[in-house]
């Protein structure tokens, strides 16, 4: 069963991609189908029994899955589907539908096939086509290719040929490709492998997971393509890189002494990059930058969850991704229908469209929340369980740096909401519409399951704790759960259900208090029927502040601002090709030099004959 | 059996005389010949391969003397695979360029088939032969046709770069002839069998001095730096299809013959770690060079002499898997590089100095072209699911074997490299605005079935590498045998 | 091998042809114009063939020719393999310098020049 | 500065090569149970050639002067292809000036007596000293004179490159001959007769002469190619 | 089903408790500013006034929906978080949702309200609110700090989470945290500043400057909404340092004393102080108050 869903999905991108050829509306269905139907085989019939075994090259292939890629999968899959759905009507009209279709099926295809994957040349044959296709997704817009695109494509080319590295030296020490092989023979091997496998890795899955020197690709990569496959981008893909550093950290590295300390040096960088991420998504006038470092920041948490290890840690780690899946990708693809509403997506330009498109903006609220990480909302319970995990775990000053970034990231969440939704409604924008249904009801499916997640988190935990057990904690955790209760490893809890009603009744006692109250006498006004300074302000003056959003806050932080990770990549870049086209100077095009070249060469030779041979 | 191994030699050149001939009667002979022997070699090669694979190498005694002798051929599973591919290349980039000619004269015409089939014929005589100094000999067939396959245009500055072709050519065959005296003035025999099983009575600063010269002396045309000057000038001026064949074919059998002297020749321990040394500075000068290119063909053509040093590592692994990975890198490397020239001379035919940036925007007036392109890209630089990735693997694999950590990681940065000016022209077709207002040159029915084979076999060898994997397999078990290696050809009692 | 009695004739052509090598690749590496370095080109076949000669050179030997009324003793005749060697090599040596004339005229006819300095269009 | 270094390294190259040669040694054998050995003996006993040289060449060796013919022909060709032009560009032969009339006639004088001599020098490659590449040479010295006497002295360019690929065909159709004949290519299929003689040694030497025929035609052409151009 | 009518009742009791106790306060604060100011100031009891006027003024306009649910979110803030406080030790009626939320989620829940009263004021459309509110988030970005770390050091210390079992380990122990983690008290109380937007720390509202920033648009019942949950917010808050660092109240009398005590150190430090640019601020709050936050930690590492 297993690679009968990845021959359905290859099959399915490139009958989607002909069929563009013949008919929109074939294809439009056919991609949704070739998304679909192997979605549900999957969950329908894909379960940790069955186990395809290939040989392929001499190499032992095996496909498989298992309760904790069941988890990334139950991300991809979901996800994949609701964008999927988005995507039909996102594209409706654009060129390249063919292309587009076929890397997003693609993708989806590799993330399925990397979850599937037991050993790690087909982990990596998936990671690679993960890698190119979403590349190829990454320049679809055919902007700033060569320094976005190549940048991104160079960063997961380092991260992945690091992990080939890896996986040829495990190869060489154990004989055999299986991951089962490798997480049973790590704890015997030679110290310095114990140490090298896992940076290898660790650099390969960082770089997808946005982790911090090796981030810089993602802010431009995560803008440039369109926003329904970002969505899956930075929801599901970047979990890719979660997903392998959860098999390295607990399956290779809690065996070993080594362990400790990359358990550490991991969970800060995870912080700082939180930190780093928030900083600058705060800075960002364009909303998919600001959503794309605001992703960064918040792959750090999890990382930062993960890298701890301890099994609260691990559990709002794995929530948090599950529930960023939930919340980024609301937000993506609420930015991909407002420029596709609007033509753009610059905060600058565009503002209040809350009443132009008002489902936009719920699901978008609903999704800030639980970005902020405020009951009763998912991401609150995820951060919750940072926080305890953190403190119980002795952890005092890494709370205090993920606490900082958490709320610092309450600044760009206003910015993001503000910018788009709320101020002053410019004519300009008079004539937007809601975007069309097929669009909408995604995004409000996805921020219903972040809300839903807020109070009864234990949907999501069931199978996160599954997973945790697979991978080698303790019989359960149930300890640390239940359907609606949160416990940390203190035995403090946080009751969810009681406190969400609470919220519920008090907020709409207020709410109906207000709207109610003088109903007959209230009568809505426009934005420009203000008192400025106790001034009526005139219709043309310009009331929109939009500009410089966040400048105080950013002249308090500027001394942190100021170095760049990114531009000392530049730099190095621009200095090797600046070398290479030194070196080249040696081929100077004249043909006696080539000739005393040679004779250099078999004199250097006969001179250091001893040396040599 | 349908043959024998003598049969590649001779009946191309028994065409190659006839063609002049030939083309008195018929015009279009000039050009059918050629096609029509390759085709045949091809079945000779594949028939022959299937039985050397089942039965054992077959060695050619010519003129009826048995081996010290006389000269031999042979055709064994390591050397037979590699005329298999050469004269596979061959035939494809006769049908890539049958009607690529058709705007040229006759005469011209005439001498450029003829000097293809030439071309492939004395890179298929330096695999077969077991003589070295008849390897010399098929050395110069090469060389000469491929000076002048690079002048053939005589609009550009073809001239130039077919001089210094044949200036470090020249060079190169007196040191090869000086190599070739000492070990006979040594061992009195120019068989290699011979020499081989000799080898351990020459004095060992002979050896080293003789193997000197020979590495130098193949060095030239296996494009190792810094001997290959000579390289990016000739595959850019040289016809597309030409340069496909240098890339494709003489360096294939140039390597092959370096593989040779290592392998089985000389037992020198430090010329396996030498092989490697040369390799990486090959790989990365050649692969640093690329990544400041202006013009398409020459960024092709380092960036062939960076994967023949890849290749050069490889083999200087020592190890069965190094050979694997070896002869894999080959094969993918003459089907890739070659899908590379057909169809980036393509996206640079009609401009005049063949810049990268001419090929913007091409995939909206030749959408088959640039992806075929686009494919050919990606598979080089070793991304999965496509041939690159597999031969990368076992060269990784190998090395890993090997404990050369060090290596591993040099190579794959490199690979960033290769990645990142891949990517600028697959970008440059993909996502650019068409600037220049040069036409674009349609492809030839010819030619885009060509580069669709290669692209197909680039994703069959990608999706089922075990396609080719059980030749490779025993073609690399060939090349490290070498007792049975001299066994085989000693033992011949005729 | 065996060195044990001097004699400077064998130093003379030994080095004579080894002279002639590198006198002819200086010409091939310094000299500027196209035409003296095809001749050095061709120099340094001519040593390179004196010196494969040499190789085969025995001692008050004889030509490997049994002529009738010629004292034919194959242990006194001077090796044969080298000589056929030289046939071939010299007739290469031909080729390649006829080849490497032709693309003089035709450098010449291109850039009008001689001067190999001059003529680097193709470089870096 | 540049000749400097290249004298430098030239001298390093130079002691190298020199010392290795020297420590070879000269005049003497350098190895015991070469082929050379061999060589002599068979070529009197199985061949019944008498110019050992001229037995390696084209039998022994055989197959490595079938290359050797190659080469030639693919220089001419090559030569075709470089100095190719388009007819209308195709130049008239210069000469600076003419020859004298003691040098036309004595070069007519000489012609006959020169290809006679190349050919004789073919015919008994197998018995003397000289072959087919030398007669050959020879025969094209002869062209080359009355070239260069005769301002519009011409060539038949089809005769040439008739002959040219007859000669190899004949070359290559032998040895095919003797593939089918006894199994090998090249092989010896006719009865070598008796030593000295001049109709002895097989096929070796309608080889030669077959050889010799090529060897002049293509020196022949690559002459006359070289001569009709303009600089 | 009787249970859950106790709790409500005993919500509604707390609420009302908080407001009254809460809008005095403000009062008193108007009061005791103007009388250091040398002004006379108004009566104590002027903001019950000022409440009953909103809450009976009909509100003519409103700029849509936002402007009603900002107001609501703010609430919620207020009343969980005066809910989950514990308010009285061991007093039925005040146990509320004690055991339901921890510190953390008292934490999220009192930045839930800002965002919404920033994101109803976002909807007025007025320039001076937007400002006010990018003003406020940065400065709560800086004050968080001491007071997170304050928090955790006391969390570490007594490895509990829960503000109940915080208040018992002072009632077991019988010392105040503030004597017994005097950093953190420290670095809680300087932070407080921050929280309790007096001058010099009042950017937000700056009434010279913004119009009262995010209020400027609210009248009627949006500002009585607003300024309820603001006094119920201000006791809620004051209650938390009660229970964290004075060991809590016993009954009502104490609470006052002891929160009023607290009340007076922000009212104070304000009164003669001009008010920081935001930069200013946010680096004040980066300086003194994170060094105590960080002694506090050590200390609670230590000990």
């Amino acid at each position: 069963m297993n690679y009968i869903i990845l021959v359905v999905f290859l099959g399915g991108a490139l009958l989607t991609f002909f069929a563009g050829k013949i008919n929109n509306v074939l294809q439009d269905i056919l991609f949704l189908a070739s998304i679909l139907v192997p979605a549900s085989l999957f969950f329908a019939y894909v379960h940790a029994g069955n186990i395809f075994n290939l040989t392929l090259g001499g190499i032992h292939l095996s496909l498989g899955i298992n309760a904790m890629s069941w988890l990334f999968a139950l991300i991809v899959l979901g996800l994949g589907s609701m964008a999927a759905f988005y995507s039909v009507s996102f594209m409706k009209g654009k060129e390249r539908r063919g292309y587009f279709y076929f890397n997003f099926i693609l993708t989806i295809m590799a993330m399925t096939g990397i979850l599937m994957s037991r050993d790690l040349v087909s982990f990596f044959i998936f990671w690679e086509i993960m890698t190119w296709s979403s590349y190829l997704m990454t320049v679809y817009n055919g902007k700033d290719v060569q320094t976005v695109g190549i940048k991104y494509f160079v960063f997961s080319a380092i991260g992945a040929y690091a992990m080939l590295m890896a996986i040829v030296v495990i190869h060489s020490i154990n004989g055999s490709f299986m991951i089962e092989d490798l997480v049973r023979s790590f704890p015997e091997m030679p110290v310095n492998m114990q140490i090298l496998i896992p940076v290898l890795l660790l650099t390969g899955f960082g770089v997808k997971a946005a982790i911090m020197p090796l981030h810089v690709w993602a802010p431009g990569a995560y803008s440039n393509a369109p926003m329904a496959y970002t969505s899956i981008f930075s929801g599901a893909l970047s979990k890719m890189g979660i997903y392998g550093m959860v098999i390295v950290m607990v399956s290779l590295l809690s065996y070993v002494p080594e362990g400790y300390w990359f358990r550490e040096v991991i969970a800060w960088m995870g912080g700082i990059t939180a930190v780093i991420g928030t900083l600058w998504a705060i800075k960002q006038d364009d909303a998919k930058k600001l959503l794309a470092y605001s992703s960064i920041a918040q792959l750090g948490y999890i990382i930062v969850g993960i890298g701890i290890g301890t099994p609260l840690a691990m559990m709002a780690g794995l929530f948090l991704a599950v529930v960023h899946a939930l919340f980024k990708g609301t937000l993506f693809l609420a930015v991909g229908a407002i420029e596709r509403q609007t033509g753009t997506s610059n905060f600058r330009e565009v503002t209040g469209l809350i009443r132009k498109m008002p489902w936009t903006f719920v699901a978008s609220l609903i999704s800030i929340i639980s970005l902020a990480g405020i009951p009763p909302m998912g991401g609150f319970v995820g951060k919750w369980m940072l926080y305890e995990s953190l403190l119980t775990s002795n952890h005092y000053l890494l709370v205090i740096v993920i606490f900082f970034s958490s709320t610092a990231a309450f600044l760009y969440c206003y910015k993001f909401l503000f910018g788009f939704f709320l101020g002053q409604e410019e004519k300009e924008w008079a004539n937007v519409k809601e975007a069309p249904v097929l669009m909408v009801v995604p995004m409000l499916i996805l921020s219903f399951f972040s809300f839903l997640l807020g109070t009864y988190p234990g949907i999501i935990l069931k199978p996160i704790d599954a997973g945790m057990q697979y991978l080698g904690y303790g019989i359960t955790q149930n300890h640390l759960w239940q359907t609606s209760v949160i416990f940390n490893t203190w035995g403090n809890q946080v009751v969810l259900q009681p406190l969400l009603y609470s919220i519920i009744a008090i907020f709409l006692f207020f709410l109906i208090f207000l709207t109610i109250k003088s109903f007959k006498q209230t009568r809505y006004v426009t934005t420009k029927d203000i008192s400025s300074s106790g001034e009526v302000p005139k219709e043309h003056e310009n009331l929109t502040f939009s500009v410089d959003f966040m400048q105080p806050f950013m002249r308090a932080v500027e001394p942190v601002m100021r170095r760049q990770i990114d531009k000392y990549y530049t730099g190095l870049a621009n200095g090797l090709e600046a070398l290479f086209d030194f070196m080249r100077k040696i081929y100077t095009g004249n043909g006696q030099t080539y000739a005393i070249y040679v004779i250099v060469f078999v004199v250097i030779l006969l001179l250091f004959k001893d040396i040599l041979f | 059996m349908v043959g024998t191994p003598v049969l590649f030699i001779v009946i191309p050149l028994l065409a190659a005389f006839l063609i002049p001939l030939l083309g008195m009667l018929w015009k279009e002979l000039v050009r059918i010949v050629p096609g029509l022997v390759l085709a045949y070699m091809l079945v000779l090669s594949v028939n022959l391969l299937n039985h050397v694979l089942i039965y054992g190498p077959i060695v050619e005694v010519i003129a009826g003397w048995r081996p010290p002798l006389g000269i031999n051929l042979v055709f064994s599973a390591f050397s037979g695979f590699l005329v298999t591919l050469v004269v596979f290349m061959g035939l494809l980039i006769w049908v890539y360029s049958y009607r690529f000619k058709r705007n040229v004269d006759f005469e011209p015409a005439k001498k450029y088939f003829l000097l293809l089939m030439m071309l492939i014929t004395g890179s298929v005589g330096i695999i077969l032969t077991g003589d070295i100094f008849n390897m010399f000999v098929f050395i110069e067939i090469t060389g000469i046709s491929g000076y002048a396959l690079t002048a053939f245009y005589t609009g550009r500055d073809s001239a130039e770069a077919s001089f210094k072709y044949l200036m470090l050519g020249s060079i190169a065959s007196t040191f090869l002839l000086l190599a070739i005296m000492i070990i006979y003035s040594q061992v009195g025999t120019l068989n290699m069998a011979d020499i081989a099983s000799k080898m351990h009575t020459i004095k060992p600063v002979y050896k080293i001095i003789s193997f000197i010269f020979f590495i130098t002396a193949i060095g030239i045309e296996a494009e190792i730096f810094p001997l290959n000057g000579w390289a990016p000038d000739a595959y850019t001026e040289a016809p597309g299809p030409v340069g496909a064949a240098f890339a494709g074919i003489v360096v294939k059998a140039s390597v092959y013959a370096i593989v040779r002297y290592v392998y089985t020749i000389f037992d020198l321990s430090g010329a396996y770690d030498f092989l490697i040394l040369i390799g990486l500075i090959t790989l990365i000068m050649a692969e640093t060079a690329a990544i400041r290119q202006e013009r398409l063909k020459r960024m092709l053509a380092y960036s062939s002499i960076g994967q023949m040093g890849l290749v050069m590592v490889a083999f200087g692994m020592g190890t069965e898997e190094g050979v694997f990975a070896a002869l894999f890198m080959i094969l993918n490397h003459a089907i890739i590089k070659s899908l590379l020239f057909f169809s980036g001379s393509y996206l640079v035919y009609n401009s005049k100095h063949k810049y990268i940036k001419e090929v913007n925007g091409m995939s909206k007036y030749l959408p088959i072209t640039s992806l075929l392109f686009a494919l050919g890209a990606f598979a080089i630089v070793g991304l999965p699911p496509f041939a690159g990735f597999w031969s990368k693997l076992s060269m990784l694999t190998a090395a890993a074997d090997s404990n050369m950590l060090f290596i591993i990681a040099l190579v794959l940065i490199v690979s960033v490299v290769e990645l990142v000016y891949y990517l600028r022209v697959v970008n440059r077709i993909y996502f650019f605005n068409k600037e220049e207002k040069t036409e674009p040159k349609k492809p030839t029915f010819n030619a885009l079935i060509v580069m669709i084979t290669l692209g197909a076999l680039i994703l069959v060898i990608g999706f089922y590498p075990d396609a080719i994997t059980g030749i490779l397999h025993k073609a690399s078990a060939d090349l490290m045998d070498k007792g049975q290696y001299i066994h085989d050809v000693l033992s011949l009692n005729k | 091998m065996n060195n044990t009695y001097f004699d400077l004739l064998d130093y003379m052509i030994y080095g004579t042809a080894i002279l002639i090598i590198l006198i002819g690749l200086y010409g091939a590496l310094v000299k500027k114009s196209l035409i003296k370095i095809v001749i050095g080109l061709s120099v340094v076949d001519s040593g390179v063939n004196l010196l494969i000669v040499a190789i085969g050179y025995l001692k008050g030997g004889t030509a490997p020719i049994f002529s009738p009324g010629y004292l034919a003793n194959p242990i006194k005749m001077v090796d044969p393999v080298p000589q056929a060697l030289v046939l071939t090599a010299i007739v290469i040596g031909f080729g390649v310098t006829a080849v490497a004339l032709a693309l003089v005229i035709r450098l010449y006819r291109h850039h009008g020049t001689l001067n190999i300095d001059e003529i680097k269009d193709l470089k870096w | 500065m540049k000749k400097i270094i290249v004298i430098i390294l030239l001298g390093t190259l130079g002691f190298y090569t020199a010392h290795t040669f020297f420590d070879i040694g000269f005049g003497f054998p350098h190895f015991e149970h070469g082929i050379k050995d061999v060589y002599l003996q068979k070529t009197v006993s199985d061949l019944k050639v008498s110019n050992t040289v001229t037995s390696i060449v084209v039998n022994f060796r055989g197959f490595d002067t079938l290359g050797e013919v190659t080469v030639l022909f693919l220089a001419v060709t090559a030569l075709g292809g470089i100095l190719y032009k388009r007819r209308h560009e195709v130049g008239e032969r210069s000469v600076l000036f003419s020859a004298s009339s003691i040098v036309t006639s004595g070069s007519k004088l000489l012609f006959p007596a020169i290809i006679l001599l190349g050919v004789y020098v073919f015919i008994h490659g197998h018995l003397s000293p000289g072959g087919g590449f030398q007669g050959g040479t020879i025969i094209a010295t002869g062209f080359l004179l009355m070239l260069l006497t005769y301002e519009n002295y011409s060539v038949n360019h089809t005769v040439l490159s008739l002959v040219e690929s007859l000669a190899g065909i004949a070359f290559a159709g032998i040895g095919l001959l003797g593939f089918m004949h006894g199994g090998t290519f090249l092989q010896n299929f006719i009865e070598p007769g008796v030593l000295n003689n001049l109709f002895s040694g097989g096929v070796i030497p309608i080889i030669y002469i077959m050889v010799g025929f090529k060897v002049g035609a293509e020196l022949t052409g690559v002459i006359y190619t070289v001569l009709h151009e303009k600089g | 089903m009787n249970e859950l009518w106790f709790d409500i009742m005993g919500a509604i009791v707390t609420v009302i408790v908080a407001f009254v106790v809460g809008i005095t306060y403000m009062g008193l604060s108007r009061k005791i500013t103007a009388r250091v100011q040398n002004r006379k100031g108004p009566p104590f009891y002027q903001n019950f006034i000022d409440a009953l006027k909103l809450a009976s003024k009909t509100s003519a306009i409103h700029h849509g929906f936002m402007q009603h649910v900002g107001p609501a979110f703010m609430m919620i803030t207020s009343i969980m978080s005066v809910l989950i406080i514990p308010v009285l030790r061991g007093n039925a009626w005040f146990v509320n949702l004690n055991f339901h939320g921890d510190l953390i989620f008292i934490l999220y829940i009192m930045v839930f309200g800002p965002l919404g009263m920033a994101l109803g004021a976002g909807q007025t459309g007025n320039p001076n609110s937007a400002i006010g509110v990018t003003r406020g988030l940065s400065q709560m970005v800086g004050f968080e700090i001491p007071w997170v770390m304050a928090l955790v050091a006391l969390m570490m210390q007594y490895h509990t989470t829960s503000i109940v079992d915080l208040m018992n380990v002072q009632i077991q122990s019988g010392m105040w945290l503030m004597f017994s983690s005097p950093f953190a008290f420290i670095a809680a109380v300087m932070a407080m500043l921050g929280m309790f937007r007096y001058s010099p720390f009042d950017i937000v509202g700056a009434p010279q400057e913004l119009a009262s920033g995010p209020m400027s648009e609210n009248g009627g019942k949006y500002l009585f909404t607003l300024m309820s949950s603001g006094s119920i917010f201000a006791f809620a808050k004051l209650t938390l340092y009660v229970d964290l660092f004075m060991g809590g109240a016993g009954n009502l009398v104490e609470l006052v004393i002891k929160t009023f005590a607290l009340y007076l150190i922000p009212m104070l430090y304000g009164v003669t102080s001009p008010r920081y640019r935001t930069e200013q601020s946010i680096r004040w709050f980066w300086g003194w108050p994170t060094f105590f936050g960080f002694l506090a930690i050590i200390y609670a590492v230590v000990f």
